[in-house]
């Protein structure tokens, strides 16, 4: 990632904290709800302060109630103030994704247009902590599937600051997956950041010879990978979809069309992975810049276990990606 | 039925309920006839509960409904034209005849649908009824639902999160003993739906949802209750469907002697026969009402007939709000590059 | 498809309701539960006349209480039971999704296969019928990402009746899709059909030059356009995937080879439908075979609305997989 | 604590209390040292609860817990060493090693979990039960769960279900006053548990849950009822959790002095006083007690020690269950072709 001046090093959980913050601070009508986000603090730690700082009308602890409070940010959106709604992690989304696909994303059409729904919903998302089956889902592909919601997953402590306050502004739903494994990972970070562009996918290192088309927590495996490539002279670009919904194609197809080549990291389970959404749009937008089959690497097809050594090899891992690049250079 | 009332008023619940009783009438027919298609669930029978308890509302207090919404949409005041051609299907509907008839949606009369997933419309008037708090404005969300929906979880969490932080909703049970085929005796194991209340430390109260005067003062009281900051309030009005759930239903669960029993306490007839027993009605009274609502209806099905369809172009529309150019470029000038 | 001697025609509904009667009659551990299944007869009157039967001990009526009611049906079958639970469509499960992607999915799993669920879960999915938005979702493929369930969508009578059968025998918790727009639809049907295998696609059309990989609903919209296209001397073969999970890739792949040219018909949204990973699985597999991109025909990215000429040109359509293919060809 | 028990009977509540307790500070110890990881939620200050509610289970019924559920595990007859393993994640563990502290599985225990959603368990146990009625068996089933889980949609399912149909299943709620940092008055309207069982009809009854002679005489009753047919039973476990939510929390919601208070209320130390001031425990009892206990522990963590890695080509193992090619053939002679 770029260096630029006026960059310091912050935790991605202390940007998340910034952003809310400041989003916080900047509006009257933004307030945060969910389960332990106030006297607890957060589950991680991302709103430490805050029930003190804006007082338990602004900070709400939830009762668990997922299709409830999720439902209630949709209902305080539709009456004018502009929800953050933290659901604690994606596994317990489940209970509302009735909310989410039924109304949060059909009520503007059903409508005619009659109303939007400026809600945020933050969760963590992804594996790698052995919290085993229950605990580990990354179901951010779901979502994109939704139309009538956006989807982000940031992956640098600047999208994890910034894409908070650029979703606080869009008039339709949006959903955040901050990776659970990235909350203490340090990064650099522009102070007074301001909100960042949510259209675009970025292009974390340029290479030639392959893509490496990623987002969230895979980011970093893949750069990792990028690395070690190198060193066998191979210069892998590696691509941050950040937006998953909608997609930016230009960026994914402009870069395989650089590179001829592709491999798309997911921490989903492979079959109906947002992987293959990626793969089935290069097939469509970037066959003829083909030299070789794009390759995928998701987690396998298993609950995820919990002990250390099963859960590593049901996850993508760096050597996965290089070795798929291997066989694709072949 | 022991309140009294003055002439005036008596009229006016009384053609408002045969509006929707004859508009629903009207809609049956245009369903045969192949003009409204999809789901549509009819309300006869239930009249006395949109007509006494809307009035309750003031135009700034927020209603949720269900899909067996036309009826609310019609009291709360949306011009029946609109509502047919969403019916219809047409670009001219309440809501551009992108929901039909489950979906019904007018904001200028903040009325927000016409949800039609069983239970999905509690958390959602919870939420209107907290940006009402926390913007410290009197007013109230009203959401209706069925007896069905008492079994849901939403229930449940909705009704403990509105008492919990205090919020200004009246959950409306329309309990008219049926969930589609289930009887609220096998779908219920306590079916003293508004006891339920107590579970959440808020007031509940039943009230015979075919009469139409009772439905407006308990509504009214309840609606006060609220409106003074008291927090949340469960009604539960106990009435009847006369038709099928919908159109595709046989009714193979309920008895034709056990719908019968219950037409001869329709809310219609029976306010009716109230108002000419007090002298307050008179044969060219309904005459008048009838054949005003005939002339409405009429109106209603030109100005759906004379809608357009929405283009095919723009299917697409209205899935994202759309950002005016000048909306975006402010936005993107806060952007960092 | 294939005209055997002891073929009747019935309707897709019969078929249904014969499959869960043998099933019912067969093995006293089977019981049928859900919504309106009982004294209702069926949403889709697939369930008529049981009751009175089979008894309310075993034709359930269920509360709207579809989390409660499908998590039962794990316990019921943990407990020794074989159930089939109706969920009325697939557009209520979600509320039942917690308990089938964390309990019924990972159980078997999470207790190193102490445990096994023998559930069936049938569903109406898809459009088509003027229902709406919150009414029309098609979301078999988000099932099929769900490692530990196994997910069929039968589009022919045949199928209907014999895939129920089989799926009872299973191990393992089986979700069965029944598009909502077949069930008047008439077919050839074995009087006393067995049980059907589930472990391959079908090819329902032979052809050369063209592979129209599909199921559900959108089978008959694949053999209508073969017939089309055939008229222009396009031999298309059309593969009915059948199940979804676990997915038949030798059967896709073998078409592929044959035909080099693929269009994929799915009526979930584009953007991360299952439609994506036949495509994905087909780059992987048979990149080396095709003659050009593979084609997706998908739902358009909106809300199923409810005016005819809106839903139908959200949907899938004969015409487009016609020119899909014309495309193709070129 | 007013039931007169014999010097066995005590001395066995007390051993087992404290067999959860040493097992879990051994726990701690050993998340410390990085052998046990991911979330372990500790029972510590609970320990009356399982120990005086599965007695009144016999090995026919079925008990599903929920992340938190190491003590009931224990008591219910599983051995320490696979427990001990699981949380190793070794292929001795009683899931494995696949599911760590949050999913204890026992088979030959009817130990249905070990299940960390919140709520999750109750429809499960819902359906466990329905199979026995079912089947005609006099099993019933015990469904622990938190304070928080009564804010969960399934709870009120659950409890509907079961009371609707008559299931014979046990809601134990073990009411430790927080759901994570929640406290029960900031998610509960109406904080009385316990009689939340009168909006389904059926049986509810608080007990003191630091006190193991009273959860087991309430339990006892409760479970007998059930037995006998009469349908669902609620049961609120009044408790409190001394250590953290789990290993991750900082105990921000809650004051040092509201846990020394109920640390005051420790049912071990409290039942091991009520056992000494009766004459029916002496120095000597505790010390075998606690010598036992630390050569059990000892062995399970040698046990877990000692345990094998699943093998990463096993990783997908156990997803499906695997049909033996005779039962498969067996099978696929019965289908078409
Ligand atoms: C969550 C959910 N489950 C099932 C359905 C299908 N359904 C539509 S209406 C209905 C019955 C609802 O009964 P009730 O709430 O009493 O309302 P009524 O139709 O009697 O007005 C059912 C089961 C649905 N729309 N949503
Ligand atoms: C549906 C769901 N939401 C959130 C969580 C995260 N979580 C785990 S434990 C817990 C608190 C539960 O409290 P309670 O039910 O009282 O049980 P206790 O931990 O006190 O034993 C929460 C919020 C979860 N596991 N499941
Ligand atoms: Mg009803
Ligand atoms: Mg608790």
């Amino acid at each position: 990632m770029a260096h630029i001046a006026d960059m310091t090093k912050t935790t991605y959980r202390e940007a998340v904290r910034a952003g809310l913050r400041e989003a916080l601070l900047n509006d009257p009508r933004v307030f945060l709800m969910g389960e332990d986000v106030g006297k607890y603090g957060g589950t991680y730690a991302c709103s430490k302060g805050f029930l003190e700082e804006f007082g338990p009308e602004r900070i709400r602890d939830t009762p668990l109630s997922e299709s409830t409070f999720v439902g209630a940010g949709i209902g305080a959106a539709l009456g004018g103030m502009r929800p953050i709604v933290e659901v604690m992690t994606v596994n317990f989304s489940l209970l509302a994704l009735d909310q989410i696909v039924n109304n949060a994303a059909t009520i503007r059409h059903m409508s005619g247009g009659q109303f939007s729904i400026p809600l945020v919903v933050r969760m963590a998302t992804g594996a790698g902590r052995q919290v085993a089956a229950q605990h580990s889902h990354s179901l951010e592909g779901w979502y994109a599937h939704i139309p009538g919601i956006k989807v982000l997953t940031p992956a640098t402590v600047t999208d994890a600051k910034g894409m908070l306050l650029t979703a606080l502004k869009e008039p339709d739903p949006v959903f955040i997956f901050e990776h659970a494994y990235l909350y203490p990972m340090e990064g650099e970070f522009a102070e007074g950041a301001l909100p960042v562009d949510i259209a675009r996918a970025a292009v974390r290192r340029q290479g030639k010879d392959v893509s490496l088309i990623t987002f969230g927590g895979s980011l970093w495996k893949s750069l990792q990978a990028a690395e070690t490539l190198a060193g066998e002279g191979i210069e892998a670009e590696v691509v941050d979809l950040r937006v998953l919904r909608p997609l930016d194609q230009a960026t994914i197809l402009a870069s395989v069309k650089k590179t001829h080549r592709a491999v798309v990291i997911d921490e989903g389970w492979r079959t109906g992975s947002f992987a293959a959404e990626i793969s089935a749009q290069i097939m469509e937008g970037g066959f003829y810049d083909l030299d070789g089959p794009v390759a995928r690497v998701c987690s396998a097809e298993v609950p995820i276990p919990y002990p250390k050594h099963l859960e590593n090899a049901a996850l993508p891992q760096p050597e996965q990606i290089v070795s798929a690049v291997r066989s694709l250079m072949r | 039925m022991t309140a009294s009332i003055d002439r005036g008023h008596g009229m006016e619940l009384l053609r408002q309920m045969l509006r929707i009783r004859r508009f629903e009438e009207k809609c049956a027919e245009l369903y045969s006839l192949g003009k409204i298609r999809g789901f549509l669930h009819l309300y006869i029978g239930e009249e006395a509960v949109a007509v006494g308890a809307l009035p309750c509302f003031t135009s700034e207090d927020a209603i949720v409904g269900t899909y067996r919404e036309h009826g609310h949409a019609l009291i709360r005041g949306t011009p029946m034209g609109p509502l047919m051609a969403e019916l219809y299907g047409k670009a001219n509907g309440c809501a551009k005849g992108r929901g039909g008839s489950m979906h019904f949606f007018d904001a200028a009369q903040r009325f927000y649908g016409g949800l039609a997933i069983v239970g999905g419309g509690l958390p959602v008037a919870v939420g209107l009824a907290l940006a009402d708090k926390m913007q410290k404005r009197t007013r109230v969300t009203a959401c209706f639902f069925g007896d069905g929906a008492v079994a849901e979880g939403e229930f449940h969490e909705s009704l403990n999160l509105a008492a919990l932080w205090k919020l200004p909703v009246l959950f409306l049970c329309e309990n008219n003993l049926y969930a589609m085929g289930t009887a609220l005796a096998r779908h219920q194991a306590q079916t003293d739906i508004a006891k339920k209340a107590d579970a959440y430390g808020i007031p509940g109260q039943a009230v015979d949802g075919m009469d139409v005067l009772a439905v407006k003062s308990t509504t009214r009281q309840a609606a006060d209750f609220v409106r003074q900051g008291n927090g949340p309030f469960l009604i539960e009005y106990r009435t009847y469907r006369f038709r099928a759930h919908s159109m595709y239903d046989a009714e193979l669960y309920r008895t034709k002697d056990e719908v019968a029993q219950w037409k001869h306490r329709d809310p219609i007839a029976s306010f009716e026969q109230y108002l000419r027993g007090n002298g307050l009605l008179h044969d060219t009274d309904v005459e008048k009402i009838e054949s005003a609502i005939t002339g409405e209806i009429a109106e209603a099905v030109a100005f759906a007939e004379a809608g357009e369809w929405e283009p095919i172009d723009d299917l697409t529309r209205d899935v994202y709000t759309p950002l005016s150019n000048s909306q975006r470029s402010a936005f993107n000038e806060q952007l960092e590059s």
